[in-house]
């Protein structure tokens, strides 16, 4: 009998299937398209995964919380070598899953209401939403999964309904475009997926995450280490794909040619940061390289876009560039070790982004399918609801105190600069410092936007006739609010952009429940294979842990009751170690020691000493980070003040000053044509020579050989159409040269043939006498 | 200087040929009905055809009776040992008359020999009587008595291939075979006579064992049997003795053509089998050939040679006729490969490949026949959209055609499968031989598919009715001949038991 | 049971042989209930397969139908060689894992392809004959278990075969036809060979005769020393394992002895392409799994890497000629190159990972590619031409033809939830698993990309955006203004009609749940592959000499 | 020396050895029907001689009944040969052998 939260979830996951299923056979059929349905099917899928999120997180506040079930799926029987053989399927959940589930069918069904009213008078409306159904589904499906085999199935299910979203006006070549640049980008990453996936399979024979990571502990993992950290690059690969992370960003932007609902649902809030979940998953293989490597991806990854995001003119595109820049920030805070930060970011990240998405949505479907921020303006007093929303949504992208974005940012760029700490500076500063920079820049371009959009005068009028494509007749109409339907999502996810959801202190997100209920796991990678050049952070933990031996113990002795010693109980770590993190984790975190109820004890435990000395580090750092961000971030407004409030900068002069900068920026850093030019043209060239190949060479040895047998063929009466080419054209060449020759030998006179014979017969006799003699 | 026989001699040699006319009861029936058939012909005049045709059928189908009846009788040596009473030649016997049947039927339904102005006489009298040379020849044991029966088919055979006179290609063809014949045959009287030299012995086994015992000087010995190869080479129509059979089979007359390319044949192989196996030494085991017996590499070579020759020139012809004349050299050449492999199992397999030839080729002449009457043309092209016109015809021509490929599941892939097993039995020292036969096969397809091609994947040029009617007796022979083909090529068990227990000569002296 | 099913259709043959030609109804009808006969004893064995048994070898005591089931074994043929003792020939059927899923592909294919027989007009009569015919060969060859038996049913297909597309093919079908006459007779007279020889090697061992019986072939016990094959004489063996292995990749078919398979199906009628893509091709695989690998082991394991390196070949090689193609049909009929690939893949990981995969994919390969070429064939029938850029934005007009054309093609990629992917997904893990294959596993990886790539562009040219300006299709705009679709001189429904769907929707519907959930497929060849892993593991090799 | 004084068997061989050549010669070099076919007979002739020759020095009678045989043979083949060569000059109004060529290859 399996547990109620397991069969819930399955529920959870079944039901979006069942709308998919009913709206793609019956949507013509029923009132409305059926959109009601989809709707009421969401909202049930979020009334019950908001029951698991209170029973697992509200009522049971436990960081070790774990449920799992799971079945046979194949078997198959006595495999020689192997012994027998089952490949499971099942269902996991722990706080994450729990928090993800509710995310996830929240924002869905936000998204299904919204769209309601985007979407209403659509072609093909139904379609529509069975397409977010099965989304929907694919998605919670990677959320619940406990093998890495279905996450593979959901991940590529995810790919294909984006695929058929992102293409949902597929009249439009654009839309076609896009959505066939999405699926193949994903399907680069997802073939190192694949690889990684393989390479455990193959150590293992098992795809179940628990059974990997006992394995992997236990040390049967048997092929050199190099393949260890390759698994776990390659598994990153498949988050490159998906998140859109360097270099396979570039198909992010172009998706946004679906419906914006869809935008926010699965291009900012959800299926882009499965690749970081799905990272987080599996956290605990990374071997350091790998995640130097994922740091490093991330860091650049969150640069670009911000760079990029500067000076694109499309509302929606600035979004998505804002989008790859902040997963940029998740997939660094994994890099670095920053567990909890990173998936904090993912959570809070999701609903501004989604706020931020349908409120651009609501300004196109007002501005009636107007895009480019250059024609608009002045919206603040025709639509307040979204200009509020909008703005407390972009004030937490920005990451200005108060709002939730600020205490997950703050949170890793903290893990980032004790990362570099405890790497030994150098090149691993970069990290941080690019960081810092992107965050600046994510505050300047959302200054621009909303200064371009809501403030100032309307510039529709400015629009050239030229740049009027389908809808200028709606052209100039006046600008409205949109219906309630879309209005209510965005207060919603406002709301939740504030700090108060996720954290008492406004200035540290630790304190909140999310720190502590997911923390970052213990790394399996044995200590030994760790990276060499942490000699210092060695040092420190084992500093750290010597000067408290004695302190430890009467730690222990004096508050054996208190949370520490309890958490680290229920972690089923030795007391001591425990006391020892605890203890490491209070002497450096003394300004905040002086609290009365102490979540920062709640810190996790560390064997591994790198891992160990990460975690004090970014403690450590999280003040001077706090700090940082605040300046950078004021930097940034500021400039955006500067340039498009007072205009003390004209932003198309500067423009013109370091033209090609701009030019760099504006073109997406030409990721396009360079794909364009090495990748596409280069492949349709090499299937071109096949083709070729194929025709005339491997299917007519030589065309020479082809053109003789016609020729040859042609003088016997159409025996070339007989003759077939390839091999059999070789040898019918051959056969037919040699016939040709011989039948020339029946020249008709019978005295011919009588010589010929005895020409025979002699020769024998001849040839018998030489063999005699 | 010969003192006359004395009177007890001249007593006993009368006894002896009482007795031993007990035991040549078929030849004498046939002689009989060839009698019978010339006061026929006298009687009623050559314009009652019919008549002629159906009393050679009955008197032909008769002396299968006569023949059953010596399966009691078998192993006996007749006529001073001049002539034998065995399975094989029994085998033989049945196969002749067979032919000899198939023939009649099939100038009963051409055209071209009924249309003949001044009638068919005489035609039924050569038929039968080239029977009886070939009886003969699968019997004899004597020198003499080979070369007799050797030319009886001969030239009787020259006659029957110029029989229309009128025409050149018939003329020409009659010509070139006389030449070609007289000479092969007197290369061969000329190999006997150096034979006879050797040993002073005719009767083959007799030969053989004076060769035996006497010992011999191999090169004598090899240029008789190179020579006597020639003849028998020439009968069997392999290269490089084949060279006059494209020709003749395409000025013949359809029926005669397909009565050498089946019979005659025939009849040079159970030569070739008993007097190479009986009268000359052969490499006890294959490989190493005892000296005299390199004529088997001849025979090698003399097979590959025709399995390549044939199949290949036969992918230029466009004449059916003279297409199945290279394929039946080609056949010959596999026919060899059974010769070669000198015991038991080869041949079995020869001689049930001979049987699955006389299904197979008869039935493509005779498809050739019905179509010719309606076409009057022998040229694949005219065969064009004939398929579906004469669906009979059409299916029945595809199934001997692929037969001939060796495909199954027809009887001629049984052959080429007992053929190759007993090459493949001796281990692999034949295995290049099989892979020759193998690969030629392969081409063969070619231009056997030809026909096929032509019949249904091709539509005629000029208009053709729907469908095209052919008279009962053709259309009954081909259905029996088609099913044949197909029942022989699933249960071969009756054909191959009946190969197998012809396979024993003199009471299974050999091997 | 297995008779029935193998010969149902030749008496379906000789009953339209009475049928008069006019009758075109009767002759169709009384096909399609043979067909749908077969079908029926097919689920019947289906149901009444034990899938403990595994088949491939004898049982262990030694009886040769042992560890079959429906086993009929009678002896067909004993023939006295003299002192080579009797011919034996039986007439001996029977199933394992590996045919018993076959024979359902079987089945359902040629019910499929008579569905899609019923728009052949041109000389109905001999059309379904042949067919027939045809049909009967495939049943046979899967369910016999005697090498003659098997033979003569490999043969008896090439006939109906090339007058199928000879007939009622396209333009240039007589090249297409002889061409793909002359491939296979090409590499099955070889077989007729091996077969021969090993007639002469091998021994039934419970009568000390010589045998035919595949079975009684396929342990090493069996083969006596000193003979053409015997354990010690290496060098015919390694011949005998070539020359076989070139006779099946033909069929299969394999990199460079492909090229008769793009002209037979482009030239082939849609049921044929059907068969041939969805039966024929496995023949090839069946057959190496079958005849090729257990009879000659060792030299399986020393060519396992060169197996492999073709089977990448064709993958890429396949995807990336696909993606140059501009008839569509010629693009399916590479992406079935391609995904043969897969299966030698699979089989060079010798493994039961990438065993099963191999099996697997060959049975979904099957259904996804009748889906494919049935699709090709409905539009053809409607436009009269495959060229890919005479149509575009048909999704607007024709949506659920888009929607399953959406399906086959998806699945045709490998999109999990789909059979393909699984089987793929398989083939890949065993290859991957077995340190040889791994970099050619990584390799081949590739052509996931690839044949995503040529799938999704064909998908976009042909169905998405907008009509283009050649297309080879009209636009009408009825009364409130929404347009349809018109193609020239087609009567028909312009959508699928009631006969397409009945055709596709089953097939659809089997890609999904077995995409889903595999284990009826591969219930019944898990036991079977692992003993062939067996006897295929090196194991067997030390026993042998 | 020996060779010369006494007539043995090998002069007889040696004849017929020459008359055989001879034959042969005639046979493809002639163009005339008829000549043709006196070139087999002096073949014939020559396994005559032959067969005689041997006949007397290994004795047994066989020789010679063979000879009587191939001698009935030749002149039946020679009637049937004269009849074809009739019907070969009604046709082609010509006995030239080497002319007649129409079917080849």
């Amino acid at each position: 009998m399996m547990h109620s939260l397991i069969q819930l979830s399955i529920i959870v996951l079944l039901l979006p299937l069942l709308s998919f299923v009913l709206l793609i056979f019956f949507n013509r059929r029923l009132p409305r398209n059926g959109d009601f349905l989809a709707v009421g099917i969401l909202g049930a899928t979020f009334a019950i995964s908001a029951w698991i999120f209170w029973d697992v997180i509200v009522i049971g506040y436990d960081p070790s919380f774990k449920l799992a079930w799971s079945f046979n799926w194949i078997d198959f029987g006595d495999v020689p070598g192997v012994g027998p053989l089952q490949i499971k399927m099942g269902i996991m959940i722990d706080n994450l899953t729990a928090i993800m589930l509710a995310m996830v069918s929240l924002i869905s069904f936000l998204v299904h209401v919204y769209s309601t009213g985007y979407m209403s008078g659509d072609k093909y409306y139904g379609r529509y939403f069975a397409y977010l159904g099965i989304f929907t589904f694919s998605m919670l499906g990677i959320v619940l999964s406990d093998n890495l085999f279905s996450i593979y199935i959901f991940w590529e299910l995810v790919g294909l309904s984006s695929y058929l979203l992102i293409g949902f006006f597929f009249e439009k070549d654009s839309a076609a475009d896009a959505q066939k640049k999405a699926f193949l980008t994903n399907r680069v990453g997802d073939i190192g997926m694949w690889l990684g996936i393989l390479i455990l399979y193959s150590q293992f024979h098992t795809f179940g995450f628990e059974e990997i990571y006992e394995h992997i502990k236990a040390g049967d993992f048997h092929m050199s280490q190099a393949w260890l950290t390759a698994a776990g690059i390659l598994l990153f690969m498949g988050c490159v794909g998906k998140s859109a992370q360097f270099p396979l960003h570039v198909w992010l932007p172009d998706a946004m040619e679906g419906p914006t609902p869809v935008s926010a649902l699965i291009h900012a809030a959800t299926m882009v940061a499965a690749g970081v979940y799905f990272v987080a998953r599996i956290f605990v293989i990374l071997t350091v390289d790998a995640l130097h490597v994922i740091a490093f991806i991330g860091a650049i990854t969150a640069f670009m876009a911000a760079t990029i995001a500067i000076t694109q003119h499309d509302i929606k595109r600035v979004l998505a560039y804002s989008t790859v820049s902040q997963l940029g920030y998740m997939v660094l805070g994994l890099g670095v070790g920053a567990y909890s930060a990173a998936l904090f970011h993912l959570l809070t990240h999701a609903f501004f982004k989604a706020c931020l998405f349908l409120g651009s949505g609501a300004i196109i479907h007002a501005m009636h399918h107007e895009q480019d921020m250059r024609w608009m303006g002045g919206l603040s007093k025709k639509m307040p609801w979204t200009f509020v929303t909008f703005t407390i949504a972009t004030l937490a992208l920005a990451g200005l105190p108060l709002t939730s974005g600020f205490m997950s940012k703050d949170a890793i760029l903290a893990g980032a600069l004790g990362f570099a700490e405890v790497e030994g500076g150098g090149i691993y500063y970069l990290i941080p410092i690019l960081g810092f920079f992107s965050a600046m820049l994510t505050a300047f371009y959302m200054g621009r936007q909303i200064w371009l959009v809501f403030f100032g005068e309307s510039r529709t009028h400015l629009k050239p006739a030229d740049e009027h494509h389908g809808h200028d007749d709606h052209g100039h109409h006046e600008v409205h609010e949109v219906p309630w339907a879309m209005r209510m999502p965005l207060v919603v996810l406002a709301a939740l952009s504030v700090f108060a959801v996720f954290s008492p202190d406004p200035l540290d997100g630790a304190k909140g429940w999310f720190m502590h209920l997911v923390q970052t796991p213990e790394t399996v990678v044995a200590a030994d294979v760790q990276h060499e050049n942490l000699n210092n952070a060695h040092h420190d933990a084992s500093v750290a842990q010597g000067e408290n031996k004695g302190a430890s113990a009467e730690t222990a002795a004096v508050e054996h009751v208190s949370d520490a010693v309890h958490g680290a109980e229920q972690e089923n770590v030795h007391a001591s170690v425990a006391a020892a993190g605890h203890s490491v984790v209070e002497e450096h975190a003394a300004p905040h020691a002086t609290d009365d109820h102490g979540d920062e004890h709640h810190g996790p435990v560390f064997n591994d000493p790198r891992q160990a000395a990460i975690a004090h580090a970014a403690h450590e750092n999280h003040d001077p980070a706090i700090m940082y961000s605040s300046i950078v971030v004021a930097l940034g407004i500021g400039l955006a003040l500067i340039v498009y409030v007072f205009g003390f900068i004209n932003p198309e002069k500067t423009a013109q000053r370091i033209r090609p900068l701009y030019l760099y920026s504006f073109n997406k850093w030409y990721w396009d044509e360079i794909y364009d030019a090495t990748v596409i043209k280069g492949s349709l060239l090499i299937s071109k020579l096949l083709a070729w190949f194929d025709n005339n060479i491997v299917d007519g040895i030589v065309n020479g050989v082809g053109a003789l047998v016609r020729k040859f063929g042609t003088a016997s009466g159409g025996f070339d159409q007989y003759v077939v080419d390839g091999m059999v054209n070789f040898t019918a060449f051959f056969v037919q040269t040699s016939g040709a020759a011989m039948k020339k030998l029946q020249t008709g006179k019978v005295q011919t043939y009588l010589v010929m014979a005895l020409v025979a017969v002699t020769g024998y006799i001849v040839y018998y006498f030489v063999q005699v003699m | 200087m010969y003192e006359l026989p004395s009177g007890a001699e001249i007593q006993n040699i009368v006894t002896v040929l009482k007795s031993s006319a007990a035991y040549y009861i078929p030849e004498i029936y046939l002689s009989v009905l060839f009698l019978v058939l010339i006061l026929a012909d006298l009687i009623f005049g050559p314009k009652k055809h019919h008549l002629l045709s159906v009393t050679s059928l009955i008197g032909l189908v008769g002396s299968l009776w006569f023949i059953w009846q010596q399966h009691a009788i078998v192993g006996q040596e007749i006529f001073f040992g001049m002539y034998v009473v065995d399975e094989f030649a029994i085998f033989f016997k049945y196969f002749f008359v067979l032919s000899g049947i198939l023939t009649v039927l099939l100038s009963m339904s051409s055209d071209e020999l009924n249309s003949r102005v001044s009638g068919l006489g005489e035609y039924y009298v050569l038929v039968v009587g080239m029977v009886i040379g070939m009886v003969m020849m699968a019997s004899s044991t004597d020198l003499v008595m080979i070369l007799v029966s050797m030319e009886l088919v001969s030239l009787a055979a020259y006659v029957l291939t110029g029989y229309l006179k009128r025409e050149k290609r018939s003329t020409e063809a009659s010509l070139k075979y006389l030449v070609y014949g007289a000479v092969s045959s007197g290369l061969m009287i000329y190999g006997f006579s150096i034979l006879y030299g050797l040993t002073g012995e005719t009767n083959i086994s007799e030969i053989s064992s004076v060769l035996l015992s006497r010992g011999y000087d191999p090169v004598t010995l090899m240029i008789a049997s190179i020579m006597i190869l020639a003849g028998i080479g020439y009968k069997v129509g392999v290269v490089p003795f084949h060279f006059w059979s494209p020709d003749v089979y395409e000025g013949a007359p359809i029926p005669v053509t397909a009565f050498l390319s089946v019979a005659s044949k025939a009849a040079g192989f159970a030569l070739l089998i008993r007097f190479f196996y009986v009268a000359v030494p052969h490499g006890a085991e294959t490989g190493a050939l005892t000296p005299g017996s390199e004529w088997l590499l001849l025979l090698m070579i003399l097979s590959v040679a025709s399995m390549i020759y044939g199949n290949v020139v036969a992918l230029w012809q466009k004449n059916v006729k003279r297409l199945l004349a290279y394929s039946s050299i080609a056949h010959g050449g596999y026919i060899l490969l059974g010769i070669i492999v000198m015991d038991e199992l080869g041949t079995q397999a020869t001689l049930f490949y001979l049987l699955s030839y006389l299904f197979m080729n008869f039935g493509a002449f005779l498809v050739a026949v019905i179509i010719a009457n309606k076409t009057g043309s022998e040229n694949i092209e005219d065969y064009r959209g004939l398929g579906r016109r004469m669906p009979l015809a059409g299916a029945a021509m595809t199934v001997f055609l692929i037969s001939l490929v060796g495909l199954p599941p027809t009887v001629g892939f049984i052959g080429k499968l007992m053929i190759f097993s007993a090459l493949l039995a001796k281990g692999s020292v034949f295995v290049w031989l099989a892979l020759v036969g193998i690969l030629t096969s392969v081409i063969s397809l070619y231009y056997y598919m030809l026909i096929p091609l032509n019949m249904y994947l091709r539509e005629s040029k000029q208009l053709l009715p729907d469908t095209i009617k052919t008279g009962f007796l053709p259309q009954l022979v081909t259905a029996c001949l088609m099913l044949l083909t197909l029942y022989f090529g699933i249960f071969f068990t009756p054909l191959s038991d009946f190969a197998h227990f012809a396979v024993t000569l003199f009471g299974n002296q050999l091997y | 049971m297995l008779s029935l099913i193998v010969f149902l259709p030749i008496i379906a043959g000789l009953i339209i042989l009475a049928v008069p030609s006019s009758q075109k109804q009767i002759i169709r009808i009384v096909t399609l209930l043979a067909a749908l006969a077969q079908g029926a004893l097919a689920i019947l064995i289906w149901q009444g397969y034990d899938p403990s048994l595994p088949g491939i070898t004898a049982a262990a005591d030694g009886s040769l139908e042992g560890t079959f089931q429906f086993v009929e074994r009678l002896p067909w043929i004993t023939l006295d060689l003299g002192n080579f003792g009797t011919l034996n020939i039986e007439y001996f059927l029977g199933v394992d894992g590996l045919s018993i899923t076959m024979v359902l592909l079987t089945a359902l294919i040629s019910i499929i392809a008579v569905l899609s027989s019923w728009t052949i007009q041109k000389q109905v009569k001999g059309y379904f004959i042949l067919f027939n015919l045809l049909n009967t060969a495939m049943m046979g060859c899967f369910v016999a278990l005697d090498f003659f038996l098997f033979y003569v049913f490999w043969e008896l297909m090439l006939l109906p075969m090339y007058f199928l597309i000879g007939i009622w093919g396209g333009p240039n079908r007589e090249y297409a036809a002889i061409k793909f006459f002359l491939y296979t007779l090409f590499g099955s007279v070889f077989m007729l060979l091996v077969m021969i020889g090993l007639y002469f090697s091998v021994i039934d061992p419970a009568t000390g005769d010589h045998t035919f019986s595949l079975v009684a072939m396929a342990s090493q016990e069996n083969y006596l020393p000193g003979s053409i094959f015997g354990p010690e004489s290496v060098m015919w063996r390694y011949a005998a394992f070539i020359v076989l292995f070139i006779g099946f990749a033909i069929k299969v078919p394999m990199f460079p002895f492909h090229t008769w398979l793009p002209d037979a199906h482009v030239e082939a009628p849609t049921p044929i392409s059907v068969i041939l893509a969805g039966v024929l091709l496995k023949l090839g695989t069946y057959g190496m799994m079958r005849i090729n690998f257990p009879f000659f082991p060792e030299v399986f394991q020393a060519s396992l890497y060169v197996i492999g390196v073709f089977g990448a070949i064709n993958i890429i090689y396949g995807a990336f000629c696909a993606l140059a193609q501009s008839d569509l049909k010629k693009l399916v009929a590479y992406s079935s190159i391609s995904h043969m690939g897969y299966v030698l893949l699979g089989l060079a990981a010798n493994n039961s990972e990438g065993m099963t995969g191999a099996l697997y994919q060959m049975f979904n390969h099957g259904t996804i590619t009748a889906m494919l070429f049935l699709l090709v064939g409905v539009i053809y029938d409607r436009a009269h031409t495959r060229q890919i850029d005479k149509f575009g934005g048909l999704a607007s007009y024709m949506p659920v033809y888009t929607g399953i054309v959406t399906v086959a093609w998806f699945a045709s990629l490998g999109l999990p939830g789909l059979s393909g992917f699984i089987s793929e997904a398989f083939v890949f893990v065993g290859a991957f698993s077995s340190e040889l294959t791994r970099n050619i596993a990584i390799v081949s990886v590739l052509g996931i990309v690839f044949g995503a790539a040529y799938l999704l562009w064909s998908l976009q040219r042909m169905f998405l955006g907008k009509r283009n300006p050649d297309a080879v299709y009209e636009l009408q705009k009825d009364a409130e203004g929404n347009e349809h679709i018109h193609f020239h001189d087609w009567k028909g429904k312009n959508d699928l009609d009631g006969r397409e769907l009945a055709m596709l929707v089953p097939l659809a519907a089997i890609v999904i749940i077995l995409g889903v959930y595999p284990m009826p497929v591969l219930g019944l060849i898990t036991t079977s592959i692992n003993k062939l892993v067996e006897v295929l593991s090196p194991v067997v090799l030390t026993a042998l000499n | 020396m020996d060779f010369f004084n006494t007539i043995g068997l090998n002069h007889y061989l040696v004849i017929s050895a020459i008359l055989f050549g001879l034959g042969l010669f005639a046979i493809v070099t002639r163009k005339n029907a008829i000549v043709v076919l006196m070139g087999v007979e002096l073949v014939l002739n020559a396994a005559n001689i032959n067969l005689l020759a041997f006949s007397k020095y290994n004795g047994g009678m066989e020789g010679v009944m063979f000879g009587l045989f191939v001698i009935v043979l030749a002149a039946a083949e020679a009637a049937i040969a004269l009849a074809i060569v009739i019907n070969m000059y009604k046709t082609f109004n010509t006995v030239d052998v080497s002319s007649i060529d129409s079917m080849k290859e």
